[in-house]
């Protein structure tokens, strides 16, 4: 498996085919005298600010930290919880119980729904 | 255990045992072994991003359009040469001499 | 790429320069012609009403400050011209808004006298070198 | 029978799609200003985006990727923010310039300047996409957009002298006003191979859920679609050309091309110019809206759709109603509609050839496409003609800026 062409920056989705964002990063572990072990994928605005620059990163956990959902640290999945990686990376949690959707739920709860038609 | 970002390695330039620079990390190549799956490769230079986009046919052309006669400075670097004890500054534990070169693989590929 | 973009760059002060006060002449009066094109054609098609009133009104005022902002620019004897031209579209303007299909006629036979006189300015100020 | 439909429907969506506020305001200006003399910008355009919303269609049934997914993956983030960011910014002063195009069409007809429209029409956009479903988008406003064939009619009806069309087929560059006839040759370009048609057509195709059974409708619509919208464009460049040039009106405002229909046919037709002018570009305006949200939504990995109820995709619904409105305050403020039209015209095809050459590679990579890949032909059309308006681009858009 090619790791870059085929996982970074692919769709992620959950059990239900929910999508939930994309493969922001992915965390290898280095093992001394085995090969490294790819341990996770992360979702989240500041792994994704960090491959632009790490000045924009900073200013983005600045502002998350600032005015942020709760809970808007970058979101992991262990490579365990991946079922399959074909088009997407279909993997096995549900979606709306982790913080990968944060900003969604909060815009949903806070905007979308209080406009006439959005509940 | 150390932890590393795959992502932020990409585009890093791999310098040699000499301090020579060898090429940019364009890809990486992992298997499934048993429970996990592991890096066995890391692959290097120009060919590596053309590889990549598997347009060999557009790639290939374009670049000789723009006047690239070979593409002589891409390798593939198994993971025991690469030393990523700084990241920010990978550097091979072999010479280049022993790594295979990726063009010839690929022309190899392609008969 | 930034190359290419310095050259166009280049190439366009250097048109830039070149172009002489004659050849922004020739283009205000170009425009001038145009708009007055377009007033006597709004009178025509508003006589035969084939426009709304409100639209036609508009438009008649915007040929106006058009062809106004472009006179400053000019000099006799066109700028004498096209103030005639534009008090004509005044009148046209008065007969849309009392909506008296009647009294356009007349000045909008003026305006077409005033265009093709226009017309020939244009013409002799194109063959000049 | 159903495929039959699915094409006659295509076919008449493209007639819709095509037609915007770029369109017919070039076609306008060329015809107005240089007679036949454009006719080949048209053709060579439409040739090229012929060719583009077939690859887009493609890529999308074959892959199931929208363009712009298929794009981040294989090329990753950092490269694919640059199209991203390009798209954002041409797609905003598209878009003010299609609310423009609805707002003097109410102009023409009310008498109220067409300031006063922009939030009402905004407002009007975001409701159909709050409430609405994608299906109802695409077919109630491209039946509508049929209106706008009354230019074919109007050509047929002016017998325009056929050796003159014909001879406008060439390429030939005037020895007067070269510089706008460049710019205006650049702006036709840029209207006709619009990037947000190509985002725009892969998401619809991949919201209908189109597979590889899909190819045949997709080449049918793709072609003959674009070609009907096409004609119609011929139709308003040869009818300016007709009614307006022989009078030595040139176009530098909606007002003056709305008086080209009165001649063949009276009230109706400025009536007809009005509904064509603000039927279009309401439509052109809810696909660039959506196409915003879809590129914004794809990129970053979102939930979705139009046929999902705004909670479901709560960002991807935010994002357009943001985006609608701040582009309506291009109007508020009130720039020239029809000068930010050929401007963001222009502009298109400065960014083409980011837009473009990601997705040429990718119809030429086996992976996604398989045995559907490229052939060398429609590489060489699509490379040619960016490569030829962007060039233009860079040359016409300074000295037309400079005013030479």
């Amino acid at each position: 498996m090619d790791v870059i062409r085929d996982v970074l920056d692919n769709q992620i989705v959950d059990r239900n085919q929910r999508k939930m964002g994309k493969v922001d990063g992915i965390v290898i572990e280095l093992r001394d005298g085995q090969p490294p072990r790819l341990a996770y994928l992360e979702t989240g605005a500041t792994t994704l600010a960090q491959r632009l620059h790490p000045r924009l990163a900073r200013w983005v956990a600045a502002v998350e930290r600032q005015w942020g959902a709760k809970n808007s640290e970058p979101y992991r999945i262990p490579w365990s919880k991946i079922r399959n990686i074909g088009i997407d990376v279909e993997v096995d949690v549900d979606a709306e119980q982790t913080s990968a959707l944060a900003y969604e739920q909060w815009l949903r709860e806070q905007v979308i729904k209080r406009i006439p038609g959005g509940s | 255990m150390a932890e590393l970002h795959l992502e932020l390695l990409l585009g890093k330039c791999v310098f040699d045992a000499l301090g020579d620079r060898v090429g940019r990390i364009e890809e990486v190549r992992a298997e499934q072994q048993e429970d996990s799956w592991v890096i066995l490769e890391y692959l290097i230079g120009v060919a590596a991003i053309v590889e990549r986009l598997s347009a060999w046919n557009l790639g290939t052309s374009l670049l000789h359009f723009l006047g690239a006669r070979k593409l002589n400075k891409s390798y593939r670097v198994p993971w025991n040469k690469l030393d990523l004890s700084n990241p920010d500054r990978p550097h091979l534990i072999c010479s280049i001499d022993e790594l295979k070169e990726i063009s010839q693989q690929l022309e190899a590929d392609e008969s | 790429m930034k190359k290419l973009l310095f050259l166009g760059l280049l190439l366009e002060l250097a048109a830039c320069s070149r172009s002489s006060s004659h050849e922004k002449l020739l283009k205000s009066l170009q425009t001038v012609q145009s708009w007055t094109a377009t007033a006597q054609m709004v009178g025509e098609t508003w006589q035969q009403g084939a426009v709304p009133d409100a639209y036609a009104e508009q438009t008649l005022k915007k040929s106006q400050e058009e062809i106004a902002r472009e006179t400053k620019d000019l000099t006799e004897p066109s700028a004498q011209k096209t103030q005639q031209i534009q008090e004509t579209i005044q009148k046209l303007i008065a007969a849309v808004k009392h909506r008296q299909k009647g009294t356009i006629a007349a000045p909008l036979q003026q305006l077409s006298t005033q265009h093709q006189q226009l017309n020939t300015l244009l013409k002799a100020q194109e063959k000049q070198p | 029978m159903k495929k039959l439909l699915e094409i006659a429907l295509g076919i008449v969506t493209s007639i819709g799609g095509f037609l915007d506020v770029g369109a017919i305001a070039t076609a306008a200006e060329a015809g107005s200003a240089f007679g036949f003399h454009l006719i080949w910008a048209i053709i060579l355009g439409t040739i090229c985006v012929i060719c583009l919303v077939e690859m887009s269609g493609r890529l999308a049934a074959v892959s199931q990727h929208t363009l712009a997914d298929a794009v981040r993956e294989r090329f990753g983030f950092n490269f694919y923010i640059l199209p991203l960011v390009a798209e954002i910014i041409v797609d905003f002063l598209i878009l003010g310039a299609e609310i423009g195009g609805v707002c003097i069409a109410l102009q023409l007809v009310t008498g109220i300047s067409f300031q006063w429209w922009a939030l009402p029409v905004a407002f009007a956009i975001w409701l159909l996409l709050w409430k609405g479903t994608f299906g109802l988008i695409e077919n109630g406003i491209s039946v509508l957009g049929l209106v706008t064939l009354v230019f074919v009619v109007a050509t047929f009806k002016l017998h325009p002298a056929l050796p003159d069309v014909a001879e406008g087929l060439l390429p030939i560059v005037p020895q007067q006003d070269t510089t706008h006839y460049l710019f205006i040759a650049v702006a036709i370009l840029g209207a006709l191979i619009s990037p947000y048609l190509f985002y725009f057509y892969s998401s619809g195709a991949v919201e209908d859920k189109w597979d590889a059974g899909y190819l045949g409708v997709n080449r049918a619509v793709a072609g003959l679609g674009m070609g009907f919208g096409s004609i119609v464009s011929l139709g308003v460049l040869i009818v300016a050309a007709q009614v307006l040039q022989p009078r030595g009106i040139q176009v530098d405002s909606y007002e003056q091309a709305a008086l080209m229909l009165t001649q063949p046919f009276g009230y109706w037709g400025f009536i007809l110019f009005a509904a064509s002018l603000g039927i279009a570009c309401f439509g052109a305006a809810l696909e660039v809206t959506l196409d915003t949200a879809y590129i914004t939504a794809q990129a970053f990995g979102w939930n979705w759709g139009e046929n999902l109820h705004p909670r479901e995709a709560a960002r991807f619904s935010f994002v357009y109603t943001v985006f609608v409105f701040l582009a309506s305050l291009l109007m508020v403020v009130g720039i020239d509609p029809l000068q930010l039209t050929l401007f963001s015209m222009a502009l298109t095809a400065v960014i083409l050839p980011i837009a473009i050459l990601p997705f040429l590679v990718l119809m030429n990579d086996r992976q996604y496409v398989g045995e559907h890949r490229n052939g060398w032909l429609s590489n060489s059309v699509v490379i040619f003609t960016i490569a030829l308006s962007f060039v233009l681009a860079i040359v016409a858009i300074p000295l037309e800026i400079l005013g030479g």
